[in-house]
C-alpha cells in the first residue's frame, strides 16, 4: 500500500463536503422520520464552507488542514453535528500532526482518534443507532484490509470500497436498533424500524470518496 | 409553501433583522452570528445572561431580550443548537466582570455547544456561569438519554434570574437562584398538528385529524405517544397527572400556570385549557399565583399547548413581578 | 376537528370564563351575555368603553379589556356580531354618568346590533357615544356596501380612546380623539390558510398551498383576489401599495407599524415582514415612531396578516404610550 | 279563503322554527361558500329558545306572539340576520295587532311590514342577493293567489304551496346574483355562481310550512 499524500487529503475532503452538500435534503429527510429534521443542512452549513474556502487553507500539513477543517465545522454547524463533526476532525488533525504524507497505520489512528473524540464529546457507545454504528465497523474493516496480502493492491481502492460497503451495511442495520442519543432518542420504541441519518450518511460518504478513489487509482487487486 | 418568506436560507437573519428594526434602537443585530443583544449592554455591574436555542421557538428566545431578561440570544438555524463560533463570539461582545451566565435548554445539540464554547472562554479566562433547563416530565431521566429537555419553563428561569441580575445579583447568587426556578417547574406537552421547518417547505411528521401526540418536543420530535383526541376536560387531565405528581405539586403550593401555545392554537383555545387547569388545581388545593397564557416557547405554526407549573415563594414572586422589557410585547 | 374544546356550543363561554380566572380578580364574567367586564367599573368620573364583534378574534375583544383600555367586551359566537340583548345589559352594567362609549367595527351585523341597542338605550335616556371603526382598505367604499371592513387598526382606536378615558376625558373628546385615529389609519390583509369555526369543525375554504388570498377579511370570507404566492418581499409592496397612496401616508409622516398574525402565522415570519416593511417605509421617507408585531387581531388559526398605518402626532402618540393593563400579556 | 287562528299560527312558527334548527348545518353550509358560514347556526341559537319557550309566550293576540318571537330573535341571535328576522316578526306582529283570527289580507300586510322592516333596518333592495330575493316574489304569489279564484280551496292549501315554489325557484337564481349586502359581498364577482343562504332557507321555511299545512288541511283545489 502507498503513502496517501495532500493531494489525496484534497480529493477525499472535497469529495465528502460536495456529498453532503449534494445529499443535504436526504440526510435531512432520514433525520426527519423520528429525529427533527435539521441533520443534513446542518452539515451542509459548514461543507458549503469548507468547499468555498478551501483552497485558502493552509496546506502545510495534513495536521493543518483537518484542525482548520474542524474549526470550520464547529463553528459554523449548528445542533449535535457540529461539535461532534468538528471533534472529529479536531483529534484526526492532531494525530496526523505535521505529516505530509500518510502511512496507512497514520490513516486508521486518525480515525481511531476521531471515534474517540465523537465518544467523548456526545457520550455515545457502538449500538446506541448513531453514526458510530457505521464508522467503527468501517474502520474496523479498513484496518483489517490492511493487514489482509488479498488486499494489498496499489493505493488500497478495494480496502476503501470494502470498508464503505461496512458502513453502508451497517447503516442499515442500525434500522433495528432503539435510538438513545440525539432528539432520536425522545421517540423511545418508534425509532426502531428506520435507518440512523447519521450512519447512513457516513456510508453515502464512504462509497463517494471510495468512487473518487478508483477513478483516481484505476480498480485495486480485487480480494 | 405556507410562509412569508423571501428565502429559506435567510430565514432567521431575516427575522431577526426584523426584531431589531422593530425595537426602535434598544436592540442591535449581527447578522454573522445570528445575535440580538441589548443596545445598552455590556454593563460592568451586571452578569450578562445570554441564550441560544434552536430557532423556531419565537418568541423564545429572540424576542425576549430586553431589561430584565436575557441580554443577548444567538439561535442556532430552525431546530439547531447555535454553531459553538456564536456562542463565543456573544460571550465575547457580552462580557461583563461580574461573569457572563450561559442558561442552556437541555438538548445534546445545545449542550456541547455551549459546553465547547465554556471551556473555550474559560481557558480564556471568562468568567462563565451556567444553568441547564430540564422542565419537560413528557421524557424519562436514564442513564442513557440526555435527560428531560427544556421546554416553556425556560421564561420563568429567564424571568427570575433577569430580573435578579437587574438588581446587581452576583453569579453565584444567579445560579441559586435560576438552579431553585428549575427545581420546582414542570411541564408536559399535546401536539394536534406538526409544523413546517422553512428549509423542509413541509411537514416534518402528520398528525391525523382525530388524534393527539402526547409529550411532543419542540422541534417536531414526536412524542411518546400518540392517541385519540380527547375532550378539553380530558386533555387537562393527561397534562396534570403528568406534572402534578412529578414534583410533586401538593395541596397548598401556589405556583404560576401557564398554557403556552405552540404557535398554530388560537388564544382562546389556550384560555379555554386555563380555565379548565385552574379550576382542577383549586379542586386539589393548589392556588394559582399568576397565570401566564400564550405564546412564550412555539415550535413554529404547530397547533398544541404545554402545560407548565412553576412553584413559587415569596422570593420568587418578587423576581416574577418585576418589571421587563423585551420585543415581545403587546403596547 | 384540530383543537382544544368540550363542546362547540359552549367554546365561547369556555374561554371567556378562562381569561376571567387567568385575570386574579381583575376581570369578572357574566355567561349570559359573553361579557368580560373589569371588577373595578363603572367609575362615575370615568366613560366606559365596550365593544363586541364575534369571537374568534381574539386577543381582539375580550382579552384587551382592562385599565387604559376596554371597560366591557360582549362578543357574539365566532364570526358573529352579538345579539342586542347582550349589548344592552353590558351597556346596564357599565353605565356611567358619563356616558357609555360603543366602539363598533363596520359590518351590517355589528352595526345593526349596536345601532339597535344604541336607539333602545337612548330612549331610557342613556348617554351613548359612537366610534365605526373601518380601516381595511382592501373594501372599496361605494353605494351599495356597507363599507370598508373594522380589522387591526381597531386596536388603535380602542388604545387611544382608553388612554384618554383613564385620564377622565369627557365622551365628545373621546369621539374625537377615535374618529382622529380612525381617520389616520389604514389595513391590508393576504392570508395564506383558511380557518375552523368551532361549531364547522372543518375549514371555512381551502387555498392551495402556493396561493394566497389577497384583500383577506378577518372571518373567513374570501378576499378579493386570488394569486399565485410570492415571496415576502413582493407580499409587502402588495400591502403597502394599497395602504400608503389610500390615506395618503406622505414623505416626512410618522407611524405606527402593525404587522398583525391572523392566529396560525408564526411571529418569526411576522417580524420578517415587519423588517422588510419598516425598510421600504423608510425609503418613501416615513418614519416608524412605534412597531406593533404580534396577534392583535385573529381569523382563529388562519395563517396571514395585516399590514396596518396609522399616522400619529404628539397626541397620538401620548396617548399610545399610555401604561395599560389586559388579559393578553407577557409578564 | 278561511281566516287562520291562533291555532294556525303555532303551526306556522313551530314548523318554521324546527325547519331553521334541523337545517342549520345546510344553511351554514351555503353561507360559507361566499359568506362567513355562521348563518345557520346564528339563526338555530334563536330559533331554539323559540322552540323551547313557545309554550309559556303570551299567546293573547298574534301581535303578542309574534313580537315575543321579534324579541327572542334580535336578542338572541347575532350577526346580521338577528336584526333582520327580529325587526321582521316585530313589525309583523304590530301590523296583526290585537287580532286572534287573521284574512288572507291581514297575512298579506304582515308580510309587507315584515319586508319594509327588513329593507330599513338591513338597507337591501331587491336584486342584492339578500332573503328579500326569495320573500319578496313569494309575498306576490301568494297576494296574487288569493285573488284568483282557481286558487280558493279550502284554507289556501294551493296558495301557499304556490307561494312555497316561487321562494324555492327565487332562490335558486339568486345564483347568478352580484352579493350587494353582507360579508358575501365583499367577495364581489366571486358572489356569483352561488345561491344566497337566506333566500335558500325562506323557500326551505316555505315549503316546509306550505307541506305542514296540507298535513293539517289537506290538497286544496288543483291550480
Ligand atoms: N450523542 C451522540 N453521539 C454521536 N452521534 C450522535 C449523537 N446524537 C446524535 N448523533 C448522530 O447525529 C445525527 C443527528 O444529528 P443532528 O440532526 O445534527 O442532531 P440533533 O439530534 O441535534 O438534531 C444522528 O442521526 C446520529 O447519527
Ligand atoms: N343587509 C341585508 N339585508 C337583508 N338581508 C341580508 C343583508 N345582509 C345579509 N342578508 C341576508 O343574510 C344572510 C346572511 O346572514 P348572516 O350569516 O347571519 O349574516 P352575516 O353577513 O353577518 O354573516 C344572507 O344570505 C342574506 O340573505
Ligand atoms: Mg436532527
Ligand atoms: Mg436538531
Ligand atoms: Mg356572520
Ligand atoms: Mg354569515
Amino acid at each position: 500500500m502507498a503513502q496517501a499524500s495532500i493531494d489525496d487529503v484534497d480529493l477525499v475532503i472535497k469529495t465528502m463536503a460536495k456529498t453532503i452538500v449534494d445529499n443535504a435534503e436526504y440526510f435531512a429527510h432520514l433525520d426527519s422520520i423520528v429525529g427533527d429534521g435539521d441533520f443534513g443542512y446542518s452539515l451542509r452549513n459548514g461543507f458549503e464552507v469548507v468547499l468555498a474556502d478551501y483552497d485558502t487553507f493552509d496546506k502545510s500539513s495534513v495536521g493543518a488542514i483537518l484542525k482548520k477543517i474542524g474549526l470550520v465545522i464547529s463553528g459554523k454547524v449548528g445542533g449535535v453535528s457540529g461539535p461532534i463533526w468538528g471533534t472529529a476532525f479536531l483529534r484526526a488533525g492532531i494525530t496526523a500532526g505535521d505529516r505530509t504524507e500518510l502511512a496507512p497505520g497514520d490513516v486508521i489512528a486518525m480515525l481511531r482518534a476521531a471515534i474517540s473524540g465523537i465518544m467523548a464529546r456526545g457520550g455515545a457507545s457502538l449500538g446506541e443507532k448513531t453514526l458510530l454504528d457505521a464508522l467503527v465497523p468501517a474502520t474496523d474493516a479498513l484496518e483489517a484490509s490492511i493487514s489482509d496480502p488479498a488486499m494489498q493492491g496499489d493505493h488500497a481502492v478495494a480496502a476503501l470500497q470494502r470498508a464503505a460497503d461496512v458502513a453502508t451495511k451497517a447503516a442499515e442495520e442500525t434500522k433495528s436498533m432503539l435510538a438513545m442519543r440525539g432528539r432520536a432518542a425522545y421517540t423511545g420504541e418508534r425509532s426502531i424500524g428506520s435507518v440512523d441519518a447519521g450512519a447512513t450518511a457516513v456510508g453515502v460518504i464512504l462509497q463517494a470518496i471510495a468512487s473518487a478513489w478508483r477513478e483516481k487509482y484505476g480498480e485495486g487487486v480485487p480480494a | 409553501m405556507r410562509k412569508f418568506l423571501n428565502d429559506p436560507k435567510t430565514f432567521v437573519n431575516e427575522f431577526l433583522e426584523g426584531v431589531a428594526l422593530a425595537s426602535g434602537g434598544a436592540l442591535k443585530f449581527d447578522p454573522r452570528y445570528h445575535l440580538i443583544y441589548r443596545a445598552d449592554m455590556p454593563d460592568p455591574n451586571k452578569v450578562s445572561i445570554i441564550q441560544g436555542s434552536g430557532s423556531g421557538h419565537e418568541p423564545a428566545h429572540t424576542m425576549i431580550v430586553g431589561r430584565g431578561m436575557l441580554d443577548a440570544a444567538c439561535p442556532g438555524d430552525v431546530f439547531a443548537g447555535p454553531p459553538v463560533e456564536f456562542v463565543t463570539e456573544t460571550t465575547k461582545l457580552m462580557n461583563s466582570p461580574k461573569g457572563v451566565l450561559y442558561i442552556v435548554n437541555n438538548y445534546t445539540g445545545d449542550r456541547t455547544a455551549w459546553e465547547m464554547a465554556k471551556e473555550l472562554m474559560e481557558a480564556e479566562d471568562y468568567k462563565i456561569g451556567y444553568l441547564l433547563v430540564n422542565d419537560d416530565v413528557a421524557v424519562k431521566d436514564s442513564t442513557w438519554t440526555i435527560g428531560r429537555r427544556g421546554v416553556a419553563g425556560n421564561f420563568f428561569v429567564i424571568k427570575a434570574v433577569g430580573a435578579a441580575a437587574e438588581r446587581g445579583a452576583e453569579m453565584d447568587e444567579l445560579e441559586r437562584i435560576g438552579n431553585k426556578v428549575i427545581g420546582q417547574v414542570r411541564t408536559m406537552g399535546i401536539a394536534l398538528s406538526s409544523c413546517i421547518p422553512p428549509v423542509r417547505g413541509t411537514p416534518l411528521f402528520e398528525i391525523a385529524d382525530g388524534e393527539m401526540e402526547v409529550g411532543i418536543g419542540i422541534h417536531g420530535e414526536p412524542g411518546r405517544e400518540r392517541r385519540k383526541m380527547g375532550t378539553a376536560d380530558e386533555i387537562v387531565d393527561i397534562m396534570l397527572d403528568a406534572v402534578v405528581p412529578d414534583l410533586p405539586f401538593k395541596s397548598g403550593d401556589e405556583v404560576c400556570l401557564m398554557i403556552n401555545g405552540l404557535g398554530g392554537t388560537p388564544i382562546s383555545e389556550l384560555y379555554l385549557l386555563y380555565g379548565i387547569a385552574h379550576k382542577k388545581l383549586a379542586d386539589k388545593g393548589i392556588k394559582v399565583f399568576r397565570s401566564y397564557v400564550g405564546e412564550y416557547c412555539t415550535s413554529l405554526e404547530m397547533a398544541g399547548s404545554h402545560l407548565t407549573l412553576l412553584k413559587v415563594d415569596d422570593e420568587l414572586k418578587d423576581l416574577l413581578l418585576a418589571p421587563a422589557d423585551v420585543a415581545y410585547r403587546v403596547f
